[in-house]
């Protein structure tokens, strides 16, 4: 049913950058404000960069299994009549 | 006990100016509005004119409106020494016109009942007519009701251009709902959106009741949880709280008033059970349900609902995901301290609403929770800030300047509390004089909405770390837009290989609102620094200490904003003993709550030594509350919620009747009255709290 | 001289995203608006990307020829004087 | 030829209101700040008076002004009749105090030289003291001189705060040097930045003086230029064109009126030298360089001084470059139409400065130009807009209502053309009163700033694609976010696999504004087209369509807008053929000088037919401009850029004798006098062009 992920790739112009923001243009007139930190090295205004970008299906179902895992904790150590829980269960 | 001397007045430069300015401005109201207007033609009667017009009396019954014109409702037969005056109202009943008419007319009644003393002299004015306008802010549109004496009620409805609308038969009672409903978010929102500020109103020609208890027919806060469902749709119209960005529709202005009118009601069932049938159609109400059942103490009901709703969502994330994993971090962070899980929760808000600022509010404090330095500062400069917004108070629509010859403001007879009520504003503004600039200017004292929330998180962070290490980690953590761009202008020689700020590539940008905060806490710091040691060097010395009750205060504020609570207190308590301050009482009462919540959960203290100090505090608070309600009287203003929160405390304790006779033990009786009216009778008469009567 | 290009990489959450624009969040707090269109298909409030950036030195080079022989192309059109030309080339 | 007629006034509430207003408000001067001020104290002199003062006559040589204290300046015993008034003033010569002194002294001496109708009265005033208060950019502070008559000149420095600051020695030339400059920038920009909106300014109780033709020693265009380097590098603290998002030091509006000084003086020569004197140590100053070099015409010279920078840049990317590439591809694009290379140019200052408005406006006008309309609207969707900026106009310091009793407008009555200074208010305020309502609030009038060139823009490419197929463009490119929201919010039953956006991936968001622009540009057409339809009708019919001149003006701005320069015309001519209009004149007048550039360039006309063409134009464009010269002077102004600039191209053609004579033969003496006094003199005196003499 899912379609295989597919990766996007795409080449951008660096301009003005400053300690936070990078200001990238696209071929077909996109700007992204980037932050200048996930930017490699000795990359200045100038210079041409190729982001990729892809689904991590594995990051996100263990992201949600995570999530799933701290919900089931709260709700028993918050969301249940402790004093009550023993008697039902034993 | 409404009397002359509790309703301000300013006199027109014409009759009908303020009406007419009202108009004009329609276009300019923004969310919750302005508060309701109150305008009276006044007049002094002779044999001639009282006589003509006592033939044609009317009952209060309003009449239809259709094709009526404005004009023609407020021109009229110029009377003798006619004067129009006005001025503004919250909390009044607009429910329907004849509450309206009904108010107007008691209004209306206490000015012609006696000479009035208007500006030095005695005036025997009667009133020829009193209206009443309400802005409906779901339909944008004024609603207006005319009280001519003797004679008809009108009632008509302006839209924002000032035309006059029709009111359709089947629309009516929809009409009046939302007047109703406007009515309430705007009188409960100017006083809780402005808890911190002391509830302060600017605008003095105001007389401000406490909307739930002036109901002319049935209970307003049950009316009002009832209704909600009828105006939820379109409560985003209504704005929402400074630190929200996108207004939704369950996060406003609307729905926070619903929670506080259900809280200080205590009528979490009715509440419940409304939410609850809503919840089938709109999914999202999971929100107010969670708030509603976790602000009556229902937890476990809570943390299941919202456990079940996220369960429900799976991996398709709803649009109100992120509300509720807030409610879901606050419960944690507050009444469970479990910071680790919190975390972990508004980190996921966060991820689904990076551009609010309220995840990332929770996201901060849960670092803070967990003593993570260096993630509470990553995060609170990451934080979505709010400039533009400002928390809801009242505006003049009607300019008038602070010291206009216009302006009649009587003093309320009725209470008398000398130290209080009699408070010289003379001597007030000597000491304001007299103060050292240093102190008045301290900027952090001016800090709104975001940077407000955004300033106490940063005073946290310097309680556990102390100033020194936190610049140190300032500098690891941060570059300046100034230094990366020192070091990155390329030298004029270039060596085509290095780029000299490459070494900030680790740091980031330290926004500019932050950077200025950590300069206004550099200023508190030195300011209390300062303060403490030149007291220690006076003990040392035995010499008095000696400051004004505004220098005290400030100091005192000081403290307070630092989180050092006990140095605040005694601050405050040092300069209430020389004269009455409202806004020391205010802090000083929130510190005594603060201290009562420690005080109780202490494992310390023996039960003797436990109720010896509860009975200390709440002596102490009840007071404070007291002598507040005088001073807001003073000023208009019958409605706070700070003291009815408190009061509410004191009454868990003591039992109504108990608090009562203590009150009456201290105080002279106009005072005990006072206390009567507007704080124990709101809690014996208009709420389902269990409370002996 | 010049160091390796080292690309790199980062995992982010996607946030709300509409129709121009969607959220991202880095594990370590940074927020990036990014272009819709540029992430995946399928791409929804929730998922995880991962972004890859390095630097094309190639394609700089490149585009630095073509704008170099734009000016050139500039200049010897406009920039000198026409009628002069041919007597002191030819 | 100053006259009382020429000198509008406000009276002031109390003597010395206006100049404690603007000290109150020094503060909150942003940019360029506020008009000059100049008020006076007038009185009635009895006998007694003017013989008592008679004895301290001094000169006008200012009086060195150590420890002065405001108050001692504006004190004075109170005269007979005493009264203050004040006016705004742009254009004199504020470069030194005595230039200022002396002007103020012949302002002063026309008050009192005979009696003045003073609200419908003869009043023969004298005038005690006379003060010019002028804003000194960028030192942020208010320069004032004081002429007391008779007496002495004092002259004395404000902060912004409003404290008296010591003139130092050495710093005095410095201070004088820029509060010229800073007058010059003001003056220029208030006209050049408003060229678009007809130069309007609002505040009528404005003298607006031609700056560079005010010198009260030496030429001042030249005193300008040479002065530009001193005070170079603050040019960004007075603020720039509204479609600059940061100013820079070589985009300013010091550096925009450098370059319309220069062009109005036709001094290039100067410009150059002083320029590329600057240059070794500041690189960026070529961008001016560039632009100086094609205003005077020197095309390859400026191309060489681009390329070789650029070649010189190499790949390390200078600040200035974006700029820079503007400048190449403005050139490109209006003076060769060279759209394919101006795009690439564009399209690379696109990607260094992304954030800034003008990269992209070229990109878009390439594509326009290349009739590449997808590209034209997916660039001028991204284009960053400056919602927030506004062009710089005057602003009243002191409020003056629009009817205030206090304003006293006097007739100047040495300039009499009676179809023109003799217009009837009361007429165009009944033809403003009947006009069609739909017609008059047409909202694309309104547009400010980027808006307004955008629409510019849409109104371009629907000249080349018609209505119907942009629509069809803009719904194969964008997307509304409704649509989106609609399209992406999952169906009830999530089927689990299909996202409905999908469909949408390949379209972009259009921005709201951007919407907004197409609603405004299809009220536009829906007018024109019904307008066009109605006036074929008509004339099928043979029936006289008759309009109103406001209404034609009206359908004349529409068609402005649309580009249908020559329907435009008609509706202008008609209009102006019933009674003058100023906004008709303005636009009818730069559609002649569009209309000669087109005859100039055409190769189909004979050159017989040539001739003949460019004379009725050249004859048109004069009596345009002879009337608005007479309407400006009406309302006390004799600076306007628009008719300079018209009129230099006719003076270019007929030589300055040969115009001076037609316009003699067609005027009465008193507007030829105007007109040589506004118009040709500045040609003969004020300029290096080459007109005979």
């Amino acid at each position: 049913m899912s379609t295989d992920p597919v990766p996007m790739e795409v080449s951008l112009t660096v301009g003005k950058l400053d300690a936070s923001l990078a200001l990238l243009t696209t071929k077909d007139h996109h700007v992204i404000e980037f932050p200048t930190m996930l930017l490699p090295d000795n990359v200045k205004a100038g210079s041409i960069v190729k982001i990729q970008v892809s689904e991590d299906a594995e990051k996100e179902l263990q992201e949600f299994q995570e999530f799933q895992n701290l919900q089931s904790e709260i709700m028993e150590k918050y969301g249940t009549h402790t004093p009550s829980k023993p008697e039902v269960e034993v | 006990m409404l009397s002359q001397g509790s309703i301000p007045e300013v006199k027109e430069d014409s009759v009908g100016h303020a009406l007419e300015e009202r108009k004009s401005k329609l276009m300019q109201f923004q969310d919750l509005g302005p508060p309701d207007l109150i305008t009276m033609t006044k007049y002094i009667p002779s044999a001639s004119t009282s006589g003509s017009q006592s033939n044609n009396k009317r009952t209060l019954t309003p009449e239809p409106s259709l094709g009526i014109k404005t004009q023609d409702l407020h021109t009229h037969d110029k009377l003798k020494g006619e004067i129009g005056t006005f001025l503004y109202c919250a909390g009044a009943d607009t429910s329907d016109p004849t509450s309206i008419a009904v108010y107007l007319k008691t209004l209306a009644d206490v000015i012609s009942e006696e000479p009035q003393i208007w500006f030095g002299k005695h005036r025997q004015y009667k009133v020829a007519r009193i209206t009443y306008s309400a802005w409906n802010a779901f339909r944008k549109c004024d609603v207006r009701v005319v009280v001519h004496i003797p004679g008809a009620v009108q009632s008509y409805l302006l839209d924002a251009s000032g035309e006059i609308l029709q009111i359709g038969e089947d629309d009516g009672n929809m009409l009046w709902a939302e007047t109703f409903a406007s009515g309430i978010v705007r009188s409960i929102t100017m006083v809780t959106d402005n808890k911190e500020e002391g509830e302060v109103n600017s605008v003095v020609e105001t007389r401000i009741l406490n909307p739930l208890m002036s109901g002319e027919i049935g209970d307003v806060a049950e009316t009002f949880i009832k209704l909600f469902p009828l105006v939820y749709a379109k409560g985003p119209t209504l704005g929402g709280p400074c630190d929200v960005s996108v207004v939704s529709k369950t996060n406003n202005y609307l729905c926070e008033t619903l929670v506080n009118v259900t809280r200080l009601a205590q009528n979490f069932d009715l509440a419940h059970s409304v939410l609850a049938d809503m919840l089938p159609l709109h999914p999202e109400i999971v929100v107010l349900l969670a708030r509603i059942l976790f602000e009556g103490d229902r937890e476990i009901e809570a943390i299941k609902a919202i456990h079940d709703d996220l369960e429900a969502q799976g991996t398709s994330i709803a649009d109100y995901r992120s509300e509720l994993l807030c409610v879901q971090a606050k419960f944690l962070l507050t009444r469970k301290r479990d910071c680790k899980a919190a975390r972990s929760v508004a980190e996921t808000a966060v991820n689904c609403s990076p551009s609010e600022f309220r995840p990332w509010h929770l996201l901060v404090s849960s670092y803070i929770g967990l003593n993570d330095v260096e993630n509470a500062l990553l995060t609170l400069n990451a934080s979505p800030m709010t400039p533009l917004k400002e928390k809801f108070v009242f505006k003049r629509v009607v300019p008038v300047a602070q010291d206009s010859p216009n302006l009649h403001l009587p003093l309320p007879v009725d209470v008398i509390l000398d130290e209080v009520t009699g408070l010289s504003s003379q001597d007030v503004i000597n000491e304001h004089r007299a103060v050292d600039a240093s102190l008045i200017n301290l900027p952090a004292a001016n800090l709104k909405s975001t940077f407000q929330i955004a300033y106490k998180f940063l005073t946290e962070i310097v309680q556990k770390t102390g100033w020194e290490a936190l610049l140190k980690y300032r500098s690891k953590l941060f570059v300046m837009e100034e230094e990366y761009q020192v070091a990155s202008t390329p030298p004029s020689e270039s060596d085509g290989s290095k780029n000299p700020a490459d070494g900030f590539r680790s740091k980031r940008l330290c926004e500019r609102w932050l950077d200025n905060l950590f300069m206004l806490l550099y200023e508190d710091l030195k300011t209390y620094t300062l303060w403490q040691a030149e007291q220690l060097h006076f003990e040392a010395q035995n010499t008095r200490y000696t400051k004004s009750t505004l220098e005290w205060e400030l100091l005192g504020l000081c403290a307070y904003r630092l989180g050092h609570y006990r140095e605040a207190a005694v601050a405050f308590d040092r300069g209430l003993a020389q004269r009455f301050s409202a806004q020391s009482s205010r802090k000083l009462l929130h510190i005594y709550l603060l201290q009562r919540e420690t005080v109780k959960n202490s494992t310390e203290l023996s039960s003797s030594q436990l109720l010896t100090a509860l009975r200390d505090l709440d002596n102490s608070i009840i007071d404070l509350c007291v002598r507040l309600c005088c001073w807001n009287h003073r000023w208009y203003c019958e409605f706070s919620v700070i003291l009815l929160d408190a009061m509410s405390v004191v009454v868990q304790d003591l039992g109504l009747t108990k608090l009562s006779n203590e009150i009456a033990s201290r105080f002279p009786q106009s005072v005990v009255d006072l206390a009567q009216r507007n704080l124990l009778d709101f809690f014996a008469n208009y709420t389902h709290g269990d409370y002996d009567k």
